[in-house]
């Protein structure tokens, strides 16, 4: 037992380190992903059939290919061969982007589909072009919908950046097994990751819940 | 080039083919487990009372807020320690359900709260209970609303549930690690994976969109 | 400025590779290494890397050669160069301190064992049960460490993996090793095919390693603790 | 109209006050109502009525006061209580809020199958009959979506009528329609009135007001200032508020006719 | 009324057919407006009035027909041309459609910052004179769903007026108001009218329509049936449908009192 303590402590600043580097892989894909997004979903809603089905055709691919084979596929291939020398957190951070908005973008639809019809035919009837009328009038609606939804993928995100690790960025998740695996407190220290990860999430959802409640408009349910 | 082939056909693939059955047999329970579960964790989450809220609120923070490999390490490695042994297909079972259950949840809460009170109000106006208001009313069209977030979960899950591996169920990725690491052939081996999932994701996405489209509300869409 | 060589290492595999409480890799290969690149007039950088990732790692020079307790293998040597062994590891059975199973047994009882899947040991055990028409049934884990793990939960009658993982193990866990099994699996530090002059040097380095009063040393610290 | 007060008391409204935004919209409203009674709700845009409307049914819980129906006192707290009060007391929103996910037939059988639990094909009769009632009969497989606003305010009256509540509270059920459905819809609740259904409205019908109300509720700023029969609020020169807002109809109506 | 001849043509809707849901809601209708001019839209629920409203502004895009402003066919596949036209044709909702996600104020200013781009202060400025004008100087900093029904429909006029449109298409803009806003709102539009406003306007106040219309329309299953000055259509004994529609509305007023 003391000696579960004394290597618990002794790796908590070396995990701690790790926990920076998936924060910032983290906040970078989430806002990538959000750049992504926000313009696949209303593609997929608003575009005509050929941006529909481009729009589409990525989210089949980076939804459908799992990220580790992403990982492989854009770090020791597909940045090598365009010359973008990136390194480990800086590409696992865009292809994690890349990854999540093609998720985003479902969240987002899925939002911009639940809104009454009517708030675009207003929008249009006052002279509104259907690109003003996503920005000022669907989506500050469909994006506070989407914040729940966000939540979700924000503490999916955390944990996938685990698998940056292929790619040799060191992060929690690699950090917690190299403990692990020298010191044979395998238990505490995966629960004692999984609290660091709690905690991240955590104070994550909680920023986000407070974002929602907010930016909540009056006159929905609750 | 014709050895190739012959380890792909005569190594691989049947390799491949014995994982995925498996992974199919955990997906598909665990999928339809974690809906049902989320549905009822989200409603209570958005309208429980005092401690059914706050219950249902710590398990989705606390299987949202940890990493699924260490949930599952903990049901299959961490649980023996007070003397409940699972399989590890009920390990990963009930892993997946729980994790999955959890995500659903906060979509479903997104849905839910996207609800115009009017609904509410109507349904209680004819003596429907706040229950049956849930069940017949608002749920119906919170689900609908959900329904791409859901997609994005059900699709995760496909890709998680890879992670069974690690408590010793060897599907999909599991054959394919032992078939890479003793052929050494990671990168031939993980394309075809890749392969695979995507076939899995596309199977479900088309589901997916094919259920949207069946529970398309007419005259509502955009 | 001189050019920094990077090693790859796996540091989940103590006593080989890790990395020590302070975050710096250490183990025996790490001091090695750091002691033939003194030598031999480079430097050097251990880098961690997902064992899975590590062969790709290698082709996409992120790193510039791996020397990491790796079994030099015909299909790995397709890829890469090994230079020549410069250890040797028995596979051994490891079981709970107070079982009485005795390694022998092993082979003609229906037990169970576990051991990592995708290793050189679990091929063999798989191949030789095949042949041998042994009774015993082969439980997979991801890495050797969790099958200790389960072997301690009761799950498995024994575990089947490296000597020195299982040293480990032994010190720091209620387990011990029963008997060697197998062959013997030569380690080796991977180059890329073209880097012909990086394996000679290396090759030249631990030959010279190998001569050194230090080579027992090294032994001495990291492996027969 | 003497024969209203041997009439038994249905409905008690007591003291109803509800704040709201930090207004206070409805300031200590009470109102008796009588059996087989119907009242008109009337006032200015903002008053309160579909506040107190929906007080009345508990949907908007008041922050004081108490109702009674047919004597016994619901508490809103119980919910089991709660529910059954509400299946007897009928709405009719000013805004419809018809079932977006449900057709037009499901809109009205909904509540009849999952309260009430009649059987599917029962409750799918008993909708037919009453969307045939306000005609919409060849309408019942459309969506809220599919249908015009006119369409929609019937449906929601079906919907409410289905359920034979006891007491019946309209917001303003006629605005959205037509003059044709107008008089088709109040021939409805004409109806209704004769068969001694007890019913609030909001409405600014002064026609079917004079005609049918029993008495006449005015409602400004969340109080009721004037009460009494339409014969005598809206008596020529009884110089009453109501008579003031009510001529401004008959004004517009009248203009240049 | 022969001076409404020697005006301009404003706007020409030439044989629009729209098909919904199956069915053809909209069969060939046609009009001309001249400049200046009010016309009533008028006819049962159901009849199509809202749809050919809303094609007028092709925010439904009819299958068939065109429609000319100003001498220039706007073509909708242009989207900057459309986004112009749609500018100069205001609209008014009989749902209101008033935007959840702003306050009152913000719903007037929003189009006029981002389409007009006027500056932030001067579009506050301009809503406000609008939510003035209808009686909500007030309620600017209130969301839609802090208000009350007729108070959306005020909104969503001022949100309409602050555009300064040249046509004016109004899906039953006084439905759900109470008479003294009836009369507000009318006094508005009549303001409007005088000022030479041109305006499509359905709904169903007779006198007003009698005052102020130029030309009433009846429509009924997607066809214009009827079409004349009301004092043509409305005339006593002159058998037409409209007439026989409208005196519905007048029985129902005028019933008991
Ligand atoms: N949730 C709310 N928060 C703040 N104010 C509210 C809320 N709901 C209603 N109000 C205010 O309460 C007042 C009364 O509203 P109510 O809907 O009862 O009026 P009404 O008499 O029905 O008017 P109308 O004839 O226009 O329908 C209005 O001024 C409105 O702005
Ligand atoms: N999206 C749709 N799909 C199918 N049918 C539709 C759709 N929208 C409207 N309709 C039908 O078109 C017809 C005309 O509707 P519209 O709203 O134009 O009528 P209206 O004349 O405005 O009636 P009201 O006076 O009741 O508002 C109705 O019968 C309605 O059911
Ligand atoms: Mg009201
Ligand atoms: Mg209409």
């Amino acid at each position: 037992m003391n000696e579960t303590v004394t290597v618990l402590l002794d790796a908590m600043p070396y995990v701690l380190q790790g926990a920076a580097v998936t924060v910032i892989a983290v906040v970078g894909a989430m806002f990538l992903g959000l750049f992504i997004g926000v313009p696949l979903a209303v593609g997929q809603v608003y575009g005509p059939w050929a941006v529909r089905a481009l729009c589409g055709l990525y989210v089949w691919f980076f939804r459908g290919v799992p990220i580790l084979v992403l990982l492989f596929l854009f770090y020791f291939g597909l940045f090598n061969l365009v010359g973008l020398n990136l390194n480990a957190v800086a590409a696992a951070t865009i292809v994690l982007g890349m990854t999540s908005g093609a998720y985003q973008s479902q969240i987002f639809r899925g939002s911009i589909l639940s809104l009454a019809k009517g708030q675009l035919k207003a929008a249009r009837a006052l002279g509104m072009s259907d690109g003003l009328a996503i920005r000022s009038i669907i989506l500050p609606q469909a994006l506070r919908l989407s914040i729940p939804g966000w939540s979700n993928e924000y503490s999916i995100i955390l944990k996938d950046s685990a698998l940056a690790f292929v790619l040799g960025a060191s992060e929690i998740m690699a950090r917690t097994h190299f403990v692990a695996s020298r010191t044979y407190q395998h238990l505490p220290m995966y629960v004692s990751a999984a609290v660091l990860y709690f905690l991240l999430t955590w104070a994550g959802v909680i920023a986000l819940r407070a974002l929602e409640k907010r930016v909540r408009i009056k006159g929905y349910v609750h | 080039m014709n050895e190739e082939f012959v380890f792909l056909l005569e190594r691989l693939v049947p390799a491949l083919n014995k994982g995925v059955l498996v992974s199919v047999q955990l997906i598909v329970p665990s999928a339809l487990l974690g809906i049902f579960f989320g549905v009822i964790v989200g409603a209570c989450r958005a309208f429980g009372g005092g401690i059914l809220q706050a219950v249902a609120n710590g398990y989705a923070a606390l299987f949202r807020g940890t990493p699924l490999v260490i949930q599952l390490f903990i049901l299959y490695f961490g649980l023996p320690g007070v003397g409940i042994y699972f399989q590890p297909y009920t390990a990963a079972v009930i892993g997946f359900t729980l994790c999955s259950a959890a995500y659903h949840s906060e979509y479903i809460r997104g849905g839910l709260l996207s609800i115009k009170r009017g609904q509410e109000l109507a349904a209680q106006a004819l003596g429907f209970s706040t229950f049956t208001t849930l069940v017949w009313i608002i749920i119906p069209q919170a689900f609908r609303r959900a329904l791409p977030g859901c997609g994005n979960e059900i699709v995760y899950l496909i890709k998680y549930s890879s992670l069974a591996y690690v408590i010793t169920c060897f599907e999909l990725t599991g054959q394919a690690k032992i078939v890479a690491s003793e052929s050494f052939r990671f990168s031939e081996v993980f394309m075809v994976v890749g392969v695979y999932y995507l076939v899995l994701v596309s199977v479900a996405s088309y589901g997916l969109r094919r259920l949207e489209k069946r529970l398309e509300i007419p005259g509502f869409g955009h | 400025e001189e050019k920094v060589l990077l090693n790859g290492i796996d540091a989940n595999y103590p006593p080989f590779a890790y990395v020590d409480q302070s975050g710096k890799p250490s183990g025996f290969d790490v001091d090695a290494v750091d002691w033939v690149a003194a030598k031999m007039g480079f430097k050097v950088k251990h880098v961690p890397v997902d064992w899975d990732g590590i062969i790709p790692n290698l082709l996409a020079k992120k790193i510039d050669f791996i020397c990491s307790g790796m079994t030099i293998t015909a299909e790995r040597a397709e890829k890469v160069n090994f230079t020549a062994p410069y250890w040797e590891v028995k596979n051994v059975f490891v079981t709970k301190k107070d079982s009485a199973l005795k390694a022998e047994e092993i082979y003609g009882q229906e037990v169970t064992i576990g051991m990592q899947a995708g290793t050189s040991e679990q091929k063999w055990m798989a191949d030789e049960k095949e042949k041998q028409g042994w009774k015993f049934t082969i439980k997979l884990y991801d890495s050797a460490p969790m099958a200790i793990e389960d072997l301690v939960n009761g799950r498995i009658d024994a575990a089947a993996m490296n000597y020195p993982p299982a040293r480990d193990a032994e010190h720091k866990r209620p387990v011990q090793i029963i008997g060697i099994f197998g062959e013997v699996e030569p380690f080796g530090a991977a180059v890329r095919k073209e880097d012909k002059e990086l394996l000679d040097t290396l090759n030249k380095g631990f030959e010279m390693l190998k001569a050194d009063p230090y080579w027992e040393e090294l032994i001495a610290k990291h492996l027969n603790k | 109209m003497a024969n209203k007060k041997t009439r038994n008391l249905l409905m008690r409204v007591q003291g109803i006050s509800k704040v709201l935004g930090g207004r206070e919209i409805l300031k200590s409203v009470s109102l008796n109502l009588y059996e087989g009674e119907m009242k008109v709700l009337i006032g200015p845009s903002g008053g309160g009525k579909s506040t107190l409307l929906q007080c009345m049914n508990y949907l908007i819980v008041p922050d004081r006061g108490e109702i009674e129906l047919d004597g016994r006192r619901v508490d809103p707290r119980k919910a089991r209580e709660l529910c059954e009060f509400r299946q007897q007391v009928g709405m009719i929103f000013q805004d419809f809020n018809l079932f977006d996910h449900l057709t037009a037939s499901d809109n009205v059988s909904i509540a009849l199958r999952k309260v009430k639990g009649m059987s599917r094909a029962r409750a799918r009769a008993r909708a037919m009959a009453e969307l045939e009632r306000v005609g919409l009969g060849d309408k019942g497989h459309l969506y809220p979506a599919e249908l015009s606003g006119g369409q929609k305010q019937r449906v929601s009256i079906a919907r409410a009528l289905a359920m034979d509540p006891k007491v019946m509270l309209l917001d303003e059920p006629t605005s959205a329609l037509d003059p044709e459905l107008v008089s088709e819809v109040l021939t409805v609740i004409r109806g209704l009135a004769q068969n001694g259904m007890t019913m609030v409205m909001a409405t600014h019908q002064m026609g079917f007001t004079r005609s049918l109300a029993d008495e006449v509720l005015f409602m400004q700023e969340g109080r009721i200032i004037e009460q009494g029969s339409p014969k005598e609020l809206l008596a020529d020169g009884s110089g009453t508020r109501t008579l003031d807002f009510c001529s401004q109809i008959l004004d517009v109506e009248g203009a240049g006719s």
